[in-house]
């Protein structure tokens, strides 16, 4: 908590981003209505935001509000799974191929070329058909095709970092290569590591409506902000009611933003480096 | 006394940080004369290097701030000019040397390309001919094969060299001023009394003043004329080198000198902005009071004033009635 | 130098906007027909894309057609075939005026010669159904031809107005035949550079851009009056829309029906013409019924009170379709007026399932015999409506005491997996019937895939009186005769209630509406089927 | 040196091999079968559906089908697509300009702007301007692109109609109806005014990423201490900024960029379809849901290198910009 209450506005979104998960937790008791409660009457559908709708009602008239509410519930789980998977299986990757180098880089390096130059999409329709994935299967999918970007950075990162004084100071001195990767490198990384992080929060979300369109995704009636999303991609709809289309995004948006902002406090608290410049908001 | 090239009075620089104010220089008047070398002793994180970095008005608002009630160099007001008039000035007039070498070469740009840079700011010239001088540069710190080290990138050199490569640097455009901040810690004794020696005789040949910093007495004791003793963010003593090593007269000074006696081998402890940070949280007094052997109530009450002896001058009890 | 970076990009932009403007004298602009997608070959042989229809219909001429009262009318021929008395032999006369693009004459030849690609070996067409009813083909003379099928059809002669029957020239595909080893190739040269006798001439094929035809001058039926035509590729119907919204395309075929209301509005702003008239491609939710849940007719039929088909189509398409109740549209001539409509009534439902003995357990989802009434629909992503049925059917039959689930598959997915091998409880698609009433590929217990290896019946329909009557209606030439026939078959597919008729779609053609003679034609034949008698005026 | 790209360009061969060996193999797992699309049509007969399957050649075991694409392949001949019947390559080819067109000019758009856009954002950090560029970065990333594509098209081409809705050129385009002097400009207006919005939408979110990174990269670099010593050779910030902390800070985003070459071609299969854009999207989707094993297998191929030959140009570059790599790695 010391490290949020350093700036206001990671602390704001800190608390923003704890009353999202609460609403994912407490779905029932702040959802106004039944999420899926359909009702084909004229003066149901396509309602704009009104005091019996916060956010109006989709063409199917349900309320849109609820459905945000509800909605969370799949969508923060897709995108913090994918996430962790991601970030653990890229960091690892990168991390030991980065620090050991030869012929383990090379291996590790060659497989993340092989898994950057495969068609996902196969991948993931094979995967889907299989296995039927509920929306846990679909985060552990997407992070099992999205951590590839991140082993690179990683590795990069080590590559470089691990020519610096310190490290070969540390290494000098006969530590050994896990308290070096542990205390010397990963902590360097780590802004970049939370950079990462943020954006493929915000990637998974994403992903998740534009898979669901291939039949990999949350299907219905399941339904996340990212299918909210897709379904409102259309162009009638978003002409005569855009709040189908604006409350998922501001959603999405909102999530994001907190979590960039928490990310960077993180990562001052983390990186010796920035700490004396003053540097807050931003990645 | 010579013609006087820099007088700073009053000088204070705070460091800012995301919960605090650091006062890592506080109200310090330094003046160096034109040709003279100049020591400003201290031990780590009391200040040194804010002191220089102060003097060439290298702080950014973002990092902290400096005041004074004048910096003069040259009978120009550094307060008063642009940071485009500084940059006219940093380099040409007045250089910079850090220590941790490493750090300070840009990893991306080979040796020979970063010192022909600093000549290209200040001279028009062709980049041929400017490389040509960096490589004399290097022969002039002793670099050998200096050709091969021009074209070599930081990380491939090791320490000491990196270390040359900075002087070298630094003394591209014969610098009126050359502030040495631990110029030497890097290198091996014969190579630092060399280094000595070469600002010795560019004092004696082009009338270069050097404010040397550093936390080696013995090195200041070789070399400078006048000595300034830092502790905390203060001046704690300044006298010429010889009273300074015959008759120290503040408890500081001596146990530095004391230490010089025992301590066969210095410590290199990396001394950074970060460890400026120890400053914060100043209790009232004397800074020494805590470390000084013959403390006295009033020390640890009010700060002492710096009593001027007209040559020499000193912050002790010891020595001054003062206020209070 | 970052504000002048910014200052020389805005600059540039101000200066093209400029050019824009001055550019907007429009030059002589062609007929642009918006497609939502690339087609895959103008080879009228390997044909199997309704959008490759449209092109083709300009290019190439078929011995009938099917206007747009969806009568059949000559169109290579001087006249309508003659049918001899056992209904096996055909005689045709060509007319003697009509020239392939290229000035050649199309004669009696070519007809045989399309007849003879299509059955050719090596050639890889994807149908030859119709070809393969052929006994013989006898050329006469130059301008007469005999067929004579193997056994009596009375469907068969539509087959004749279809792209897929198109004529092509013998004296250019030759070649290709020959020097591809006895086989032309759905991307051959020809499927690229056709040569055809139809009102218009091919131009350019830009891939996945669009293609360019121009008026042919010595067209049999006089030259058309619109010069040029370009159908260009859209994308998708978002695309369509906001192309034809900005005048980029001219005519918006097949629009989808959520976009009718945005149509209407174009309307009041731009000058033009939106059509709505009915279509012969229906909604269905087929029962598995190898599913011993969907083998008592009293649960297929409670499903079928309880969607609510009307509501549905009023606020779910907007008005834009209409009640299905069998597979023939009540527009059509065979179409029964009387058979049993399943209006929307859930109490009606439960107690049909009460009887059939389902029912409710303690969580509400009724059991019979220790199995619950729980199945699956499924249908292909990317669908709205569809998807937005299966929603909607979910609550209203778990009102009823149903356990629904919705499993959705990619569309290669479910159609090569799911439908083929018959894997579904319930599945969510589409057909385009015929005008023809006969449905045999549907409904004939022969044509069960999984069991017969050929067919669509994949309900697993099975009535042995249907059957008669589907091969009944396939010799019967006496229209009457027919009417009581099929009337018949859709009494017995209401009552049986194998699948749920859902709703006939509504095309929707937006065009100019200084686009004169353009006569909406809801069958195979498509909306070009006229192209040559359009006008454009300004 | 050399040798050790030439090892880096055998590894690369060998992986597309195994990329080539891993999708046949998915391809082939896959649900569905290039037929399946005859499923609905009432006028194919299994005769039919046999005699096709023949002449695709399914009929033959998998591996055996493997073995016939590779040595096809290596001649250069990928086969001819179920869909069209031409020659995978010439589909893919008559495809590929316009995608790399797009993809190309995307990405010139995207650094052009997110550069100087990050550049400025870090030297006015915390400042309003910085606020409201992180505040529009955190939009482009939460904005998905059809979204994005459809609000450009439904302002810039149905209300404004200043620019196309989609498509590469206007079919009926005609260069000569120019005076010669502006004829080029034209040209160029015609080809730019179609690229402008679907590259905005292909850009928004990379310049929104890119910017936000290389900001948080120059802050990083311009609290490293040779900035210091650039400062005090009497370098103006300008310099600093652009030559020293630039150059150090840029490394980490070439890493990001190059690693964003598959991301592009995926968000142009979007693109491509929102604004009917010529090029390989629409064809992988169709050839996806065709289950066009030629065109898939082709497009795999092709993509796989394109992003390998993106990733090792990203690594020289990356080596050229911090010599430190090169040295022991």
């Amino acid at each position: 908590m010391r490290i949020l209450t350093r700036n206001k506005l990671a602390f704001t979104a800190a608390i923003v981003l704890l009353l999202i998960i609460g609403a994912a937790v407490f779905s029932p008791l702040i959802a106004t209505h039944d999420p899926q409660l359909i009702t084909l009457k004229p003066d149901k559908i396509c309602r704009p935001p009104s005091a019996e709708h916060y956010f109006g009602t989709d063409d199917l008239g349900r309320d849109i509000w609820s459905r945000i509410v509800y909605g969370s519930r799949t969508s923060l789980v897709v995108a913090f799974v994918a996430m962790f998977t991601a970030v653990l299986l890229g960091t690892a990757c990168g991390t030991v191929a980065g620090y050991f180098g030869g012929i383990i880089d090379v291996i590790l390096m060659r497989l993340v070329d092989i898994f950057l130059s495969l068609p996902t999409v196969f991948f993931l329709i094979i995967i889907a058909a299989i296995f039927k994935p509920g929306s846990l299967g679909i985060a552990i999918l997407l992070g099992l095709t999205g951590w590839m970007g991140i082993a690179r950075m990683v590795r990069g990162q080590v590559l470089s970092l691990k020519e610096r004084e310190f490290v070969e100071a540390a290494r000098a001195l006969g530590y050994s290569d896990r308290r070096i990767i542990f205390a010397h490198l990963l902590p360097n990384v780590a802004g970049q590591i939370i950079v990462h992080a943020n954006l493929a929060v915000a990637g998974a979300i994403l992903t998740e409506s534009a898979v669901s369109f291939l039949g990999l995704g949350v299907q219905p009636p399941q339904f996340s902000w990212g299918t909210m999303l897709y379904a409102a991609q259309d162009f009638v709809l978003l002409k005569n009611a855009p709040w189908t289309a604006i409350f998922p995004g501001l959603a999405i948006f909102v999530t994001v933003l907190c979590l960039n902002y928490i990310g960077g406090a993180l990562r001052d608290a983390w990186d010796p480096k920035v700490k004396n410049s003053g540097e807050s908001a931003g990645f | 006394m010579p013609e006087i090239l820099l007088n700073v009075k009053n000088l204070r620089t705070v460091f800012l940080t995301s919960n605090s104010r650091i006062t890592a220089v506080d109200g310090i008047d330094i003046t160096i004369g034109k040709g003279e070398i100049v020591g400003l002793l201290g031990e780590s994180g009391c200040g040194k290097t804010a002191v220089a970095l102060s003097l060439m008005k290298l702080i950014t608002p973002d990092e902290g701030a400096i005041s004074a009630d004048s910096m003069q160099f040259k009978g120009r007001e550094l307060l008063l000019c642009s940071e485009e008039e500084m940059c006219r000035i940093r380099g040409k007039e007045m250089a910079i040397i850090f220590q941790e070498p490493m750090a300070y070469l840009n990893p991306a740009f080979t040796v020979g390309e970063q010192i022909a840079e600093a000549i290209l700011v200040h001279s028009p010239m062709k980049k041929k001919e400017a490389w040509e001088k960096a490589v004399d540069l290097l022969k002039l710190v002793q670099i050998p094969g200096a050709v091969n080290c021009a074209a070599a990138f930081p990380h491939q050199l090791s320490g000491g060299m990196q270390q040359r490569v900075l002087i070298a640097m630094a003394l591209a455009c014969s610098p009126e001023l050359l502030i040495a901040d631990e110029p030497t810690t890097a290198l091996d004794v014969t190579v630092q009394a060399r280094i000595m020696e070469l600002f010795r005789r560019l004092q004696q040949e082009r009338g270069m003043s050097v404010l040397l910093i550093t936390h080696d007495l013995a090195l200041v004791a070789g070399i400078a004329s006048q000595v300034y003793v830092m502790f905390a963010g203060m001046i704690m003593e300044k006298a010429n080198t010889r009273e300074i090593l015959s008759e120290p007269l503040h408890p500081y000074t001596r146990e530095l000198l004391l230490s010089l006696c025992y301590l066969e081998k210095q410590e290199q402890r990396p001394e950074n902005l970060k460890s400026v940070k120890n400053i914060s949280g100043i209790q009232p007094g004397c800074r020494f009071h805590r470390r000084c052997s013959g403390a006295m109530t009033i020390c640890s009450k009010t700060v002492p004033p710096l009593v001027d002896f007209g040559r020499r001058s000193v912050r002790c009890w010891l020595y001054g009635k003062g206020v209070g | 130098m970052l504000k002048k970076y910014l200052k020389v990009i805005l600059l540039v932009f101000l200066a093209s906007t400029i050019l824009v403007s001055c550019q907007r004298q429009e030059v002589s602009k062609p007929l642009v027909w918006g497609i939502p997608y690339d087609v895959e070959t103008l080879n009228p042989l390997f044909t199997e894309m309704a959008v490759e229809t449209d092109i083709l219909n300009c290019i190439f001429s078929t011995l009938i057609k099917v206007n747009d009262k969806q009568e059949f009318v000559p169109d290579l021929l001087a006249e309508m075939p003659q049918i001899s008395e056992d209904g096996l032999e055909y005689s045709f006369t060509l007319r003697q005026d009509v020239k392939f693009h290229d000035g050649q004459e199309l004669t009696a030849e070519d007809v045989k010669y399309t007849y003879e690609m299509k059955m050719a070996e090596n050639n890889a067409v994807p149908d030859r159904y119709i070809w393969e009813r052929i006994d013989t083909f006898r050329v006469t003379d130059k301008y007469n031809f005999k067929i004579k099928l193997k056994s009596k059809d009375v469907t068969w002669l539509e087959n004749l107005a279809y792209a897929n029957a198109m004529i092509v020239p013998k004296h250019i595909l030759e070649e290709e035949f020959n020097a591809g080893g006895n086989a032309v190739s759905k991307g051959g040269d020809f499927s690229r550079n056709p040569v055809g006798s139809g009102p218009y001439k091919f131009v350019e094929w830009k891939t996945n851009e669009y293609i360019k035809l121009e008026a042919y001058d010595d067209y049999y039926r006089g030259a058309p009056a619109i010069k040029e035509i370009i159908f260009k590729v859209a994308g998708d119907s978002n695309s369509l829309l906001a192309q034809f919204a900005g005048g980029e395309i001219d005519i918006y075929d097949r629009a989808e029906a959520n976009q009718y209301g945005e149509l209407l509005q174009l309307k009041e702003e731009k000058d033009i013409e939106v059509y709505k008239y009915p279509s012969y491609v229906y909604l269905h939710a087929d029962f598995n019924l190898r599913n011993p849940i969907f083998q008592d007719k009293k649960v297929r039929q409670a499903l079928n009170y309880a969607f609510p088909k009307d509501s549905f189509i009023e606020n779910v398409l907007g008005g834009v379709g209409i009640a299905a109740h069998t597979y023939i549209p009540p527009w059509s001539w065979a179409y029964n007026p009387d058979v049993k409509k399943y209006d929307y009534n859930p109490d009606l439902a439960s107690e049909l399932l009460d009887e059939a003995g389902w029912l409710r357990g303690e969580d509400g989802v009724r059991v019979k015999d220790g199995v619950r009434l729980e199945f699956t629909i499924n249908t292909n992503t990317g669908d709205s409506i569809r998807e937005k049925f299966e929603v909607i059917a979910k609550q209203e039959w778990e009102k009823i005491g149903t356990k629904v689930n919705i499993q959705n598959y990619e569309p290669g997915t479910l159609v090569g997996d799911i439908l083929q091998n018959v894997k579904f409880d319930i599945i969510v698609f589409a057909w385009k019937s015929g005008f023809d009433p006969n449905a045999e590929n549907l409904w004939h217990s022969q044509q069960r895939p999984d069991l017969f290896g050929t067919g669509q019946n994949y309900i697993g329909f099975a009535d042995q009186r249907v059957d008669e009557l589907l091969e009944a209606g396939l010799q019967e030439q006496a229209r009457e005769k027919r009417i009581s026939i099929y009337r018949e078959i859709q009494q017995i597919l209401s009552e049986e209630a194998p699948c749920i008729f859902v709703y006939f779609y509504n095309d929707l053609t937006a065009v100019p509406s200084g686009l004169k003679n353009f006569k909406p034609n809801p069958t195979q034949a498509n909306n070009t089927w006229n192209i040559w008698e359009w006008e454009l005026e300004s | 040196m050399k040798k050790k790209w030439l090892i880096r360009l055998v590894f690369s061969v060998l992986t597309l091999l195994i990329v080539s060996i891993l999708s046949f193999m998915i391809i082939e797992f896959a649900p569905g079968s290039p037929i399946s699309r005859y499923a609905d049509n009432p006028k194919i007969t299994s005769a039919d559906r046999e005699r096709i399957i023949r002449h695709l050649g399914l009929d033959k075991p998998t591996s055996v089908r493997y073995f016939i694409w590779l040595k096809n392949v290596l001649r250069g001949d990928f086969g001819l697509s179920y869909m069209t019947g031409r020659p995978v390559l010439t589909e893919i080819l008559a495809r590929l300009p316009a995608t790399l067109k797009l993809m190309l000019f995307s990405f010139f758009i995207s650094v052009a702007f997110a550069i100087p856009i990050g550049i400025y954002a870090a030297m006015r950090r915390n400042s309003l301007p910085d606020v409201l560029i992180s505040f529009i970065s955190y939009l482009g990333i939460s904005l998905p692109s059809f979204w994005l594509g459809l609000l450009l098209i439904y302002i810039f081409a149905v209300k404004l109609q200043l620019l196309p809705a989609g498509g590469q050129l206007t079919p009926w385009f005609d260069s000569s109806a120019f005076p010669l002097p502006v004829r080029p400009a034209a040209v160029f207006w015609e080809h730019l005014r179609h690229l402008l919005l679907p590259a905005a939408t292909l850009s928004f979110g990379n310049i929104a990423r890119w910017c936000q990174y290389l900001r948080s990269s120059l802050l990083e670099t311009i609290n490293e201490n040779y900035i210091r010593t650039a400062r005090a050779k009497g370098l103006n910030s300008r310099t600093v900024v652009y030559k020293h902390a630039l150059r150090n800070a840029i490394t980490p985003l070439i890493t990001v960029i190059g690693l964003n070459m598959p991301a592009f071609f995926a968000g142009a299969v979007i693109t491509e379809q929102i604004f009917s854009w010529p090029g390989m999207g629409q064809l992988f989707i169709t050839a996806v849901f065709a289950r066009d094993y030629q065109v898939i297998m082709g497009i795999t191929i092709i993509t796989a290198a394109m992003v390998l030959l993106g990733n090792f140009l990203s690594d020289i570059l990356y080596a050229v910009f911090d010599p430190r790599v090169e040295y022991r790695g």
